[in-house]
């Protein structure tokens, strides 16, 4: 059982969905409920059986899919992946869980099923193509998420998502191909496996094209700066579960691929393209702020949030360096949280009111008091205020990146302004002042089942903020690894000097069971 | 006085002839039954036709294995040449002739099925096809090609309305302009090198190594223009949308893989050995030819409002994109095309047979055309099932991972950057981008607006009937679960292409 | 020992949470008391540890967890009980039990009493957090915790347009600040490798100048917006939004006096780099200035307080920025008791006049609230710095520094301030409590605070009396820990001399504010006087023009920036580059599908069109290819 | 000498015949000169000694075709001229001359295939159409027999299209109709 | 010039060709342009033989000849579809016949 715990977290939700099919549809929310509680147990189970002290993968599983082409289902998990898996099968539970009364609710659980089977895939995933499938097949249930029960608007939400990122990973798709053919001219046969193209030493000027290749596809997937465009539009018309998985999971899928591809493959390109991607970043995180604050309508202001976000992530990523990389990793669960639990409150509100334009609201926080303190725990973990989870990774990530640059590092730190900006003018808006409408008067505050999705996002948000160990542990194992991998491909000398190496990680770790 | 000639029977080795013969035989005998016993139902033809098909496939499956043996074998005269394209397009054009046939078996009646001529020309449409792409023979192919086309024609016009006369008609006039060009470019050939069988040619021209260029690139200009317009290269396209329109949705799913791989077979044959003596100018135009076909067939399909006619499109745009595999030339590419045109054949004959099933007999209600996109608003509502199935057909023709298309999308890909041609590879891969618009806009029909007019599920399965539904299903099932022949149907395809020496 | 040291800390977090369970429901008594109790409790344990320290003389480190360890980076839980820590304790704790007492009788009437004790106990926690942490991180986080319950409190009447713009303001100009802070969190780290204070500073010594420099510069930053010295200051004033209590403990007591904690924190930092130091002094000196200037005029009872608390925040960092860590302290010391002291009476004061704030329209008050006169005017010559009260020693203790250590601008800068102090302080509790019963014109009917609410005050006003004479005690304790200096003029005559003058200086401008406002025709002030119509009047009551310019110039100018930016950049370029290039196809689309025109003899032409061009290139091809010897020969006759 | 003199003469000939072909508006000139054109050509053959092709061009062309052109004219009764509205010519014309003009550049143009050896060499004595003949049966069979089935093929299709099968559409027509019109069918078999 | 050699003949034929081209263009009565198609194949004819005259091989003969068959077939099939045409619409003018289009 758990040498195939991987292949079963990813084909049972798949499973399930098709049986779905069968299930009635009045009992069809509980049967998603207890598929997605079980997925989770499971998930749970992983993380119990993972032993954190290694840095490699485990539970890995191998079957031949296109040998002669090197193409097999390859799958396993390192502390990089982990706990973004959970996290899916955790948000994939609750979302299920706390779904209001939806139009074919069926249709949407069983979805919202396939959707998971892409997702933890693309986590698992070790071989390219397979990787590729998953990446690409997580589009599908997406689409019909937003475009089914999405806004006025979504149809050209969900196509404009679809087809952006599709254009993407199509060019990644190449660069993926043109890697298997460096492979097969290096060791002539071919081979989609990651482990395998780790071991590749490429020439720099390949590995510049090769980033770009990829970039293209992550950076749309993330959405950085100039390639953002499609996410306000998705956030805004999808569903509350929509905006929920996408945030919380499916934005991750970028980040993710940026460390497990791009930066042990290309050592030198990350280092060549640090600096400008830094920039991208910092635009990112300053500029969408500061589109956020212009928003009226409070669902487009967390998505903006979020893209300044993942600017911090991002930055994070590049700074190369085990703090950085940790740090990233972190925050991705982190913004995963909070931002997934900020769609919800969203979604709460408009569930009452059926409009989230914030001019609607004010004064909310003597209608809804509990609302509004979950609303505002969340905005301050938002904000990343210190014991709370996102502190921690953008801390990190901030730490991590001023090794790199000071000055950059200045700019992006401007992020816990510009973002404490927006986030308290908005819950302004919302909360504070009279209740000027009418129909405010006597709203009912957050009953049971929104209850059951947010108040374990809230320890979470509290308890890893103050105790992220268990996590950080986990993950600064792999990511060292990753880093000394780097630095031990790195061709230039600039990269072998940004790249730090942890030769002396052994006496240092003992160090720190000192403390 | 000339001295008699005396030929050994077995230096003939009439085997080869004998995939070929079965389908006409089988022609004959339809015909002869329609003589003595009229007015039968068209169940016992589709049965025949499938039975005679079968032992075809047997049959080619027994030349295989003599391929397998003793590699490519020449027949009577040598004229027949069965190497392993033959066998492997052989086994395409028949196989989708199985897929094609149980068609005929609709719920509704229509004109065509009703006369056992249909059956038998069909049979022999098969026979021409075959011997198109088993022999090097200028002649030869050119017979083989005509008789095809003369059937097909045919076939389209019985279905009996002005649209497909109409389809013919255009179809027969630049088939006969083709067929022009074709003796013309051949004539020139001829002249250079006093032969009509492609590997005499090759040998003649590379022993005087390309001297007359000049009239080598006319022959090949001409001869591009007749093989480009079955195939349907941008500008020689113009007919597909129209023929496609015109005739019946299952004949049209047909039209779209068999003409086409037996064509492109033959281009394989002469163009190749011309790419690989390096005239540069055949590379260059083909070159345009793929980017032009790919690129202005998508932009086209993207505007179009009927679902036959994007359809049409989009199959011009899948042969430009396959034909990009006669420009790289390498092993990989060739075995990329047959692996390809496998997979797309089953995709697009099943998206076809979706339309085919909902078909009505006269137009739908406050319609223009048979299948225009606002028949499918809605459609999941109304019969989720057949709205799921089509929806897997267009995410495999968009080339979503894992359904069929993705994996000849990507080794076709590969090759190209194999081969060198990395824009090329891109080029390919931004169009399925474009592509994707086109596909999703029918599934964006089907699943998120509302229906325009109140169907009763019915009107989306008018047709089905058990041999239709299974042929989807059939359909369907090899689009899914394609990833688990790719490995045995690659191993295959790249031994045969490899061994005929391409 | 550690036992004391968890109590200390945590108890407050108790209470915080104890209240919050009662956060929904309606007012309760018990949601004050026990907090209240606990603060009691706190403050036990912090004066337990204080004898301990003060006796003993070693301190108590205790690491309770890891926070977060990856790669190099290793931050724990750690607390330090030291001399200055302890200081900070004792201070926090009293001023806040003082005040929780204090506010379950001010805070009776408001419906929101639960929450505010809830806040006010978290407030105290974080506090705790910031001044005993044995780390950077560990300060920053009860940095940020301090300015969170900041912005609760100074929001927590947020029915109020006012008030919850200035809890914003208040938050977001502390987050400016904390981005320096936070730089140079970061510098500490990658140029020492870890942020505890011991091997910190440890290291700092071996590292070169400019480096120390930059990491003073942005650390102090930090201490800026916290204490909210020039150019952050506004949100002092506006703070005052919130409920007096707050006013007492946050933007009095305590939490405005961390950035005079994190420079004493850091002094063998600000030790290496004494040309900063200078700099925090100027500036201090002229903050202290600056802040007493605009209380001149102020016609608000709370914000008159807030600039004398900004001003005193001067002092101190001039102390501090001179190298007279300790005395910094002690002033910091004494200054939240009498201040608090003040603020309380304040608070009791508007109780009285049913929040009126305006103490032209008082007067005369003395008579019905004999206590809080009392105690308001202690208070007052506290803070005047009139012999022997604490203000005096505390005080003129910085003023010698400055004049020791030669800096006789900064000297005569902070001596005239004392006057203006004086001057200000007594316009107040002259115009509050002496002269004409103004406020019969308002028909209000002022009453005395409750009994229990003074009793609560009487520490402080004890303290405000004798704190002055623990200097020397004091003096002894700390010094254990930060650099002894003992500033005495060596000139008996010269020393005297300041004395003197200075006291003489201070009662002058008593006497002068009490002349001048006891006047029997002190009218309501309604903007037609010739001193209201003077420019320095208005340049003051204005403030400057300073927040005039931040509206106008900074938060409209980023409002309008951020709709350019969404409406033009995002969607008339980003998006519209997006969506302009899937048109491009869709319109060639439209355009060339003319082509296809359905008629034969079009498609014809098509045909045999394609045959040409093909045919044409080839000819070209042809002939190059047969020529290509001539066509050499051309070429290389023209010399390519 | 006398060669030169015939070439010219058909080549004259045929083009003018071919041109009147394609220009006139007379459909009765436009078939006649077409068969005048095919009966030149045959000339040719019979000039390069490809006997046996003169003769087949001869009866297939003026025999057949020419007969079926004939035939299908009468049926379409364009005896009279057609009216065709042509769009721009100079597309047409332009087309065609660039076309001509480009290949006889080249073709102009003496072809350098010396080295040509032949395949199925003409044996002097022998008549053409004997080794014709010999060549068909033997090296030809295939598309001999191939170009059997094509012309079956194509009198199947003739069939079908033109006779009454075509008239109406068993597509829309229901059971009865049906039914009548093949009783109909049976009974005229019965008389014929 | 009074020795005919083989490109009098190519270039005869080419001319001939074009000529059919020009027909295949500008014809717009189907019959007419199907006249067209076969001079296009017959000019093809000319040459065939003239090159099989001159390299003494009769490949190019049998070519003409298969040309000749397929030319007559088209014509079959091509008469067929122009009286279907013809029955429905009484016409077979191509103009008539642009119901597809775009």
């Amino acid at each position: 059982m758990l040498d195939h715990i991987l292949s079963i977290l990813i084909f049972f939700p798949a499973l399930a969905a098709m049986l779905g099919f069968v299930v009635n549809k009045d009992s069809m929310r509980s049967y998603g409920i207890a598929v997605a509680t079980i997925e989770f147990f499971l998930a749970l189970w992983l993380w119990f059986a993972f032993d954190g002290n290694v840095s490699g993968m485990q539970f890995m599983e191998q079957v031949a899919l296109v040998p002669t082409f090197g193409i097999n289902y390859i799958v396993g998990v390192d502390g990089i992946s982990l706990f973004i898996i959970i996290l899916a099968a955790f948000f994939t539970m609750i979302g299920i869980a706390s779904l209001g009364e939806t139009k074919d609710i069926k249709n949407m659980i069983i979805t919202l099923l396939f959707l998971q089977m892409t997702m933890v895939g693309v986590f698992a995933a070790l071989d390219a193509i397979v990787f590729y499938v998953f990446w690409e097949l997580s589009l599908v249930p997406m689409l019909y998420i937003i475009g089914a029960w999405g806004g006025p608007l979504r149809i050209y939400a969900s196509v404009k998502f679809f087809l952006y990122t599709f254009a993407g990973s199509l060019v990644m798709l190449v660069g993926m191909l043109f890697m298997a053919y460096f492979y097969y001219q290096a060791t002539g046969q071919w081979s989609f496996a990651i482990l395998d193209w780790y071991r590749l030493i490429l020439p720099e000027s390949f590995q510049i094209w090769l980033f770009v290749a990829f970039f293209i596809g992550f950076a749309i997937k993330v959405p950085m700066f100039p390639f953002h465009t499609w996410l306000p539009y998705a956030h805004g018309q999808a569903p509350t579960i929509g905006s929920v998985i996408l945030a919380a999971i499916l934005l991750k899928m970028g980040t993710y691929a940026f460390i497990r591809f791009s930066l042990p493959l290309f050592p030198d390109a990350s280092v060549y393209f640090m600096y400008p991607i830094a920039v991208l970043a910092i635009i990112m995180i300053i500029y969408t702020a500061m589109v956020a604050y212009a928003q009226k309508d409070i669902k487009q202001v967390v998505a903006y949030s979020s893209v300044s976000h993942m600017g911090v992530i991002i930055l994070g990523t590049f700074a190369l360096n085990v703090e950085g990389i940790t740090g990233s990793i972190f925050l991705m669960i982190a913004h995963g949280v909070v931002s997934g639990a900020l769609f919800f409150l969203v979604g709460v509100i408009y569930d009452r009111r059926h409009t989230k334009l914030m001019s609607e609201f004010g004064g909310l926080a003597h209608v809804m008091p509990r609302y509004a303190t979950i609303f505002g725990l969340m905005l301050m973990a938002a904000v990343g205020l210190p014991l709370t989870i996102n502190f921690v990774g953008e801390f990190l990530s901030l730490l991590g990146f001023y090794k790199q640059s000071h000055i950059l590092t200045l700019l992006a730190g401007i992020a816990i302004i510009v973002g404490a900006i927006y986030m308290l003018a908005a819950y302004k808006k919302m909360f504070f002042g009279e209740v000027t409408k009418e129909e405010n008067r006597n709203l009912p505050d957050v009953n049971k089942r929104e209850l059951l999705a947010l108040i374990p996002l809230v320890i979470i948000t509290v308890w890893l903020g103050i105790y992220p160990k268990p996590l950080l542990g986990t993950i600064n194992t792999s990511v060292e690894s990753v880093v000394q991998l780097m630095h031990e491909k790195a061709l230039s000398e600039e990269a072998k000097t940004r790249i730090p190496s942890l030769n002396i990680l052994i006496n240092k770790t003992s160090a720190k069971e000192a403390h | 006085m000339l001295s008699p000639v005396n030929v050994s029977i077995e230096s003939l080795n009439l085997m080869t002839l004998v995939p070929m013969l079965i389908p006409i035989i089988g022609a004959l005998l339809i015909i002869v039954i329609d003589l003595f016993n009229s007015d039968q139902h068209k169940s016992l033809y589709v049965m025949l036709v499938l039975l005679v098909l079968g032992v075809d496939f047997v049959a080619l499956m027994d030349s295989a294995g003599v391929f397998e043996k003793n590699g490519t074998v020449m027949g009577v005269f040598d004229v027949m040449l069965i190497d392993g394209l033959a066998i492997l397009s052989q086994f395409i054009i028949v196989g989708a002739s199985m897929l094609f046939i149980p068609l005929a078996l609709t719920h509704k009646r229509f004109h065509e099925f009703s006369y056992p001529e249909f059956f038998a020309l069909f049979l022999f449409m098969i026979a021409g096809f075959q011997f198109m792409v088993a022999t090097d023979n200028l002649i030869l192919i050119f017979v083989g090609l005509e008789t095809a086309s003369l059937a097909l024609y045919t076939l389209i016009a019985m279905h009996n309305r002005d649209k497909s006369f109409e389809a013919a008609v255009k179809y027969f006039t630049m088939g006969a302009l083709a067929a022009g060009f074709f003796s013309f470019g051949s004539m020139i050939f001829y002249a250079l090198t006093g032969s009509v069988e492609i590997n005499q040619i090759a040998a003649v021209l590379s022993a005087n190594n390309y001297e007359d260029i000049a009239f080598v690139l006319i022959g090949v200009v001409f001869l591009l223009a007749s093989l480009g317009f079955k195939l349907s290269m941008v500008p020689f396209h113009t007919w597909t949308p129209d023929v496609y329109e015109g005739s019946s949705a299952a004949l049209a799913g047909y039209m779209s893989i068999v003409p086409k791989i037996a064509a492109f077979v033959v281009a394989m044959r002469l163009f190749e050995f011309l790419i690989h003596s390096g005239v540069v100018w055949l590379e260059v135009i083909l070159y345009m030819g793929v980017v032009l076909t790919m690129t202005m067939a998508n932009i086209w399909a993207l505007v179009q409002t009927d679902v036959k006619r994007m359809l049409a499109y989009s199959s011009i745009s899948h042969a430009g994109f396959v034909m990009a595999a006669i420009l790289i030339g390498t092993t990989q590419s060739n075995s990329a095309l047959f692996l390809y045109w496998i997979l797309f054949s089953f995709t697009n004959l099943g998206s076809f047979s979706m339309l085919w099933i909902s078909r009505q007999k006269n137009l739908p209600a406050h319609q223009q055309s048979d299948h225009s996109y606002d028949k499918f608003a809605g459609m999941v509502k109304a019969s989720p099932v057949a709205a799921t199935i089509m929806a897997l057909f267009m995410l495999s023709l968009a080339g979503v991972p894992p359904f069929a298309l993705f994996w000849g999308k990507m080794y076709m890909i590969s090759s190209a950057i194999t081969g060198g041609y990395t824009v090329l590879a891109l080029i390919m891969a931004l169009n399925s981008a474009i592509a994707g618009y086109y596909y999703l806009k029918l599934i964006v029909y089907m699943f998120m607006k509302e229906p325009v007019v109140e169907y009763d599920g019915r009107v989306f399965s008018a047709n089905a009937t058990l041999p239709l539904k299974t042929i989807i299903g059939v359909a369907a099932i090899g689009t899914i679960f394609a990833f688990l022949a790719v490995n045995q149907l690659l191993d295959f395809i790249t031994v045969f292409v490899y061994n005929s020496g391409y | 020992m550690e036992l004391f040291l968890y109590t200390a800390l945590f108890s407050p977090l108790v209470g915080s949470l104890f209240a919050a369970l009662f956060g929904a429901s309606p007012k309760t008594k018990i949601a004050g008391i026990v907090p209240s109790i606990l603060l009691g409790v706190s403050f036990l344990s912090s004066f337990i540890l204080l004898i301990l320290v003060m006796v003993t003389g070693h301190t108590i480190h205790v690491e309770m967890m890891t926070w977060m360890a990856t790669g190099d980076l290793y931050i724990p839980f750690g607390f330090v009980v030291d001399q200055v820590s302890v200081t900070m304790m004792i201070v926090v704790t009293l001023v806040s039990t003082v005040v929780h007492v204090y506010a379950i009788g001010y805070m009776e009437h408001d419906k929101g009493f639960n929450r505010f004790f809830s806040y006010l106990s978290a407030f105290v926690f974080s506090m705790m957090i910031l001044v005993m942490s044995d780390n950077f991180a560990g300060l920053f986080i009860g940095w940020e915790g301090v300015g969170l319950c900041s912005w609760l409190l100074i929001g927590f009447w947020y029915h109020k347009e006012s008030a919850s713009w200035a809890a914003n303001e208040a938050f977001i100009m502390n987050r400016i600040a904390d981005l320096g802070m936070l730089i140079g969190i970061f510098m500490i780290y990658w140029n020492t490798g870890t942020l505890q204070y011991k091997e910190a500073f440890a290291v700092m010594p071996s590292l070169e100048h400019d480096v120390l420099t930059w990491m003073g510069i942005f650390l102090f930053i930090g201490a800026m917006g916290k204490s909210a010295q020039f150019p952050l200051h506004t949100w002092l004033a506006d703070a005052m939004e919130g409920p007096t209590p707050v006013s007492a403990l946050i933007h009095a007591a305590t939490m405005v006096t961390a950035g005079v904690y994190l420079v004493v924190r850091a002094h063998p930092l600000y030790d290496l780099i004494p040309n900063v130091g200078l700099f925090i002094a100027s500036l201090g000196a002229f903050v202290a200035l600056f802040a007493a200037s605009m209380a001149l005029v102020n016609r608000d009872m709370k914000r008159v307080i807030a600039y004398s608390t900004l001003s005193q925040l001067g002092y101190m960092f001039a102390a501090a920025g001179l190298g007279a860590y300790w005395v910094a302290l002690f002033h910091l010391m004494a200054h939240a008791f009498f201040k608090a002291l003040l603020f309380l009476g304040a608070g009791n004061v508007m109780h009285a006049m049913h929040d009126e704030l305006d103490p032209f329209k008082m007067g005369g008050l003395r008579k019905v609230m004999k206590g809080t006169f009392v105690m308001m005017t202690v208070a007052s010559v506290a803070l005047a710095g009139i012999f022997p009260l604490a203000g005096f020693f505390s005080k003129d203790l910085i003023l010698e520094v400055a004049f020791v250590e030669q800096h006789y601008i900064i000297y005569t800068v902070l001596l005239f301030t004392a006057g203006l102090t004086a001057f200000y302080s007594f316009r107040l509790v002259a115009l509050i409590f002496h002269g004409e019963d103004r406020y019969k014109l308002f028909g209000i009917h002022p009453h005395e605070a409750y009994k229990f609410m003074l009793v609560a005050m009487s520490p402080l006003l004890i303290l405000a009396i004798i704190a002055g004479s623990l200097k020397l005690s004091y003096f002894e304790m700390i010094t254990k820990l930060l650099p002894i200096i003992e500033y005495h003029v060596h000139h008996p005559a010269v020393y005297w001399t300041m004395i003197i003058g200075t006291q003489l200086f201070v009662i002058t401008a008593i006497a002068y504010a009490y002349k001048k406002y006891t006047r029997k025709d002190i009218k309501v002030p309604d903007g037609t006087s010739k001193m209201e119509n003077s420019f320095v009047y208005k340049l003051l009551i204005n403030q400057y023009y300073i927040p005039y310019f931040y509206e106008t110039y900074i938060i409209k100018a980023y409002r309008d920036l951020s709709e350019v930016f969404w409406i033009k950049v995002d969607q008339k370029i980003v998006d519209a580059t997006v969506d302009g290039i899937a048109n491009v196809f869709y319109q060639t689309g439209e355009k060339t599908r003319v082509m296809q025109s359905g008629n034969l003899s079009t498609m014809l032409k098509w045909m045999v069109a394609g045959t040409v061009v093909l045919l044409s290139l080839a000819v070209v091809f042809g002939l190059a290819a047969r020529h290509s010897g001539e066509i050499k020969m051309f070429l290389s006759g023209l010399g390519v | 000498m006398f060669e030169a003199v015939a070439f010219y003469l058909f080549a004259f000939l045929t083009i003018s015949m071919f041109y009147i072909a394609v220009t006139t508006s007379q459909a009765l000139y436009a078939i006649s000169s077409l068969a005048a054109g095919m009966i030149f050509i045959s000339a040719f053959f019979f000039i390069l000694g490809a006997d046996f092709l003169g003769a087949i061009q001869i009866v297939v062309y003026s025999g057949a075709v020419m007969a079926l052109y004939a035939f299908g004219m009468m049926f379409f009764d364009t005896t009279r001229d057609v009216k065709e509205k042509h769009g721009n010519k100079v597309i047409v014309i332009g087309l065609s001359i660039i076309s001509a003009v480009l290949i006889v550049l080249i073709v102009g143009a003496p072809i350098v295939g010396s080295n040509i050896e032949a395949l199925y060499p003409i044996t002097e004595g022998a008549g053409n159409t004997q080794e014709v003949g010999m060549v068909l049966f033997t090296k030809y069979l295939v598309p001999f027999e191939v170009a059997a089935v094509m012309l079956l093929v194509a009198m199947i299709s003739g069939i079908v299209l033109a006779g009454k099968k075509m008239d109406l559409s068993l597509t829309l027509m229901n059971e009865q109709e049906i039914l009548k019109m093949r009783e109909e069918d049976k009974t005229k078999k019965v008389l014929s | 010039m009074m020795e005919i050699g083989l490109n009098h003949y190519l270039v005869l034929s080419t001319i001939l060709f074009a000529i059919g081209l020009v027909g295949v263009m500008r014809r717009k009565n189907l019959l007419m342009l199907f006249f067209a198609t076969e001079i296009l194949l017959n000019s093809v004819n000319i040459s065939f033989a003239a090159i099989s005259h001159y390299y003494g091989d009769l490949t190019g003969q049998m070519f003409a000849f298969f040309v000749i068959a397929i030319a007559a077939s088209e014509v079959a099939v091509g008469l067929g579809l122009l009286i279907v045409w013809h029955k429905k619409h009484n016409n077979i003018d191509l103009d008539s016949m642009s119901t597809m289009r775009g």
